[in-house]
């Protein structure tokens, strides 16, 4: 009944989607706050413009789906399904609360951090497959940002493995402090090279709508837009789940319904800090991009491999 | 079983999705729509070209990198004890792969 | 260095808290001068029908036309018109004038008004807020 | 029932086109300075839904900013055709309507023998709010 609950509602479909439309939102409206505007208002006023991703979301089912002619259009339409799925996945070993968990099992933080990894070749098959220009350019620096940041993020979670062990539920139980303060290093690292997995801004490399249209999604409209860049947003959601979860302490101090609140709320404040980077950073250059991976954030994960150790030695 | 109805729920509501404009959207063809999109010229010459060979070395380094990564954490998933030989591994692979990294601008 | 990111983050935050400059449009109007160079009308007592605006005009957006009294009157295109004002400035008894409406948007092509006679409604009732 | 259904749906798509206009970057002329106020932060289009968005595909709002010649009707046929199905055009500008200043030159189309369009803004550039009024006007058309 539980499992039930949570591959239907939290942190299951319902979640995924009502995220997506709030994510949305939230971005844009956290832009526009710190570029003095008001950000999507009218469509709902006395919400402060939350319908905006309902509205969206509308425009895009009832507007034409081009499916181009010189492409596979079977592939061309099922590849951005197979992001999505594969960016929607890992929520599938995430527990929201103690026993809202849709498929338990004992190595969840490694299933989770292969799936991760296998979203970005993904979306390099699609935006191959659409062979434009623009996408090709942009599935390159897709592979080269998945150069840059897989090892850090492998190294951030084999850290919090060393800690707390392989299973995403007694990893709450095992944080007598939360993971951040035990950690530091390994949230830092998994903030950093979550922000290059999702594209969040400062490593908005991949679709930089300013020099290639819109990197991997630039062909597609209609729906399939949803798909495909919406799976950045549901990424960001396996992201946000799993950092609350592994360095914020779940939800510690609740079990139960209130728990599944704590944990939601803890991973809509690392969301609100992944979004509102858009807001403070310019767009770094690959080659910058590639040397901040290679370069300081390797050598802070490997640290925090380190102080993992430490801590395992000290507590026995 | 929940894991089963998560994937079939999510697949199903993707491809309703995906189905969605086929069924309500108005549909009207143009030779422009059937082209790929270049900035609003009409398409010239081939779209995938050579790649830039400049940044590739990362990509190796990555894979490289990645495996000895990888091997470590499923083998001490298998078991604990080999936690030394793993940090050894890791240190070894992620030390390598800062001084590679280092020497390729 | 470290500093230097958690001065960015300061910085948006103190923005985000400032709250918006913009303004509201359909709410709120922008305070511009008086001399806003905004739709023109024409004053059909004060006209004398001379021709110097139409000769004036660098878009050749007027032309004349017999007025139901027999006399004529100018009449502005608008999807020609500038508002550069130099019909108003040419005018030698002041029957041209600008007016403060400056939305002006059709959804046809017949955007010529014939006399440039009439008052349009100013864009009034709404606060008014310079920018900064 | 299934009448009801249907006009459910056309109300749904009419609400849901209406707040998210989306145009793609064209831009042909001058008026693309005004076009670049309404979006920044002094008139702020998006509180309409409205967010430029970079490729043709994902848009449905065409505005024609200012003057268009020959040689660009050719590229502003060529987006227009690019775009999804439910989609508007704003001609802006005198250029865009009649010629403004150029009317009657050789090399001056004006944007409703290319496109259809939905609304005209007159202007030399238009104000922002004039832009904001046509976008209002294409919303209540919906």
């Amino acid at each position: 009944m539980s499992g039930l609950a949570a591959a239907l509602l939290y942190p299951g479909i319902t979640a995924i989607f009502a995220y997506l439309l709030v994510a949305i939102w939230l971005e844009r409206k956290l832009a526009a706050k710190v570029q003095w505007r008001y950000g999507p208002l009218y469509v709902s006023r006395w919400l402060g413009g939350l319908l905006q991703g309902l509205a969206d979301a509308l425009k895009l089912i009832f507007s034409e789906l081009v499916v181009p002619s010189y492409t596979n259009k079977a592939l061309f339409t099922a590849l951005p399904l197979v992001v999505f799925l594969a960016d929607a996945l890992p929520v599938m070993f995430i527990p929201g609360a103690p026993d809202l968990v849709i498929y338990r099992s004992h190595y969840g933080l490694a299933y989770v951090l292969v799936i991760l990894l296998l979203a970005t070749p993904a979306i390099v098959a699609m935006a191959w497959v659409e062979a434009d220009k623009f996408t090709y350019i942009g599935a390159l620096r897709e592979i080269l940002m998945e150069a840059a940041y897989e090892v850090p993020l492998a190294l951030s979670l084999f850290a919090m493995i060393i800690l707390y062990g392989p299973d995403p539920v007694q990893a709450v139980e095992a944080q007598s402090i939360p993971g951040i303060l035990a950690n530091p290093l390994a949230f830092f690292a998994f903030f950093v090279s979550a922000a290059m997995a999702t594209s969040r801004f400062p490593f908005e490399i991949p679709d930089a709508d300013t020099e290639i249209v819109f990197g991997p999604y630039t062909e597609y409209g209609s729906t399939l837009l949803l798909a495909s860049f919406g799976a950045n947003y549901v990424a960001l959601y396996s992201f946000s789940l799993l950092g609350a979860l592994l360095f914020l302490g779940g939800w510690a101090p609740f079990g139960g319904l209130l728990g599944a609140a704590v944990m939601l709320a803890k991973a809509m404040l690392l969301t609100i800090v992944w979004l509102i980077l858009r807001a403070i950073y310019p767009r770094l250059r690959i080659d910058q991009a590639l040397r901040l991976g290679w370069g300081s954030l390797l050598a802070i994960s490997a640290a925090s491999v380190a102080v993992s150790v430490v801590w395992r030695l000290w507590l026995g | 079983m929940a894991w089963l109805i998560f994937l079939l729920a999510l697949t199903a509501s993707l491809i309703a999705l995906l189905m969605a404009p086929r069924l309500l959207a108005p549909r009207r063809l143009t030779r422009a729509k059937e082209v790929r999109f270049e900035a609003g010229n009409p398409p010239y010459g081939k779209a995938r070209r050579r790649m830039v060979m400049q940044y590739l070395g990362y990509v190796y380094l990555a894979m490289a990198t990645e495996s000895i990564v990888g091997a470590s954490i499923a083998l001490y998933l298998i078991d604990a004890k080999v936690l030394w030989a793993a940090l050894v591994a890791v240190a070894a692979a992620a030390a390598t792969a800062y001084v590679a990294a280092r020497g390729h601008d | 260095m470290l500093i230097e990111h958690i001065r960015l983050f300061a910085v948006a935050v103190k923005n985000a808290l400032r709250g918006p400059i913009t303004i509201d449009y359909p709410r709120e109007a922008r305070d511009y001068s008086d001399r806003l160079r905004g739709y023109i009308v024409n004053d059909k007592e004060r006209c004398i029908s001379c021709g110097l605006c139409e000769a004036v005009c660098p878009a050749k957006a007027i032309k004349f036309s017999v007025g139901p009294d027999g006399r004529r009157y100018p009449g502005i295109d608008y999807g020609r018109c500038i508002f550069c004002g130099y019909c108003v400035d040419a005018c030698p008894t002041g029957s041209l004038r600008h007016t403060q409406l400056h939305e002006v948007v059709w959804t046809h092509l017949n955007t010529f008004a014939k006399y440039a006679e009439g008052d349009p409604e100013e864009v009034d009732g709404r606060p008014r807020r310079s920018l900064l | 029932m299934i009448r009801k259904v249907e006009g459910l749906l056309r109300l749904a798509a009419k609400w849901g086109t209406k707040w998210s206009l989306w145009p793609p970057h064209l831009v042909t002329a001058c008026c693309g300075v005004e076009l670049a106020h309404t979006f920044g932060p002094a008139y702020d289009a998006e509180r309409f839904g409205v967010l430029p968005m970079p490729s043709a595909r994902h848009s449905n709002l065409l505005i024609i900013e200012g003057t268009i010649t020959m040689k660009m009707a050719k590229f502003v046929k060529w987006v227009y055709e690019q775009m999804p199905e439910p989609k508007f055009v704003i001609a802006m500008g005198a250029c865009a309507i009649k010629g403004g200043v150029f009317y009657g030159s050789y090399h001056m189309v004006p944007a409703s023998n290319v496109v259809p369009v939905d609304a005209y803004v007159s202007g030399c550039p238009p104000t922002p709010e004039a832009l904001l009024k046509a976008i209002e006007e294409v919303q209540k058309r919906l």
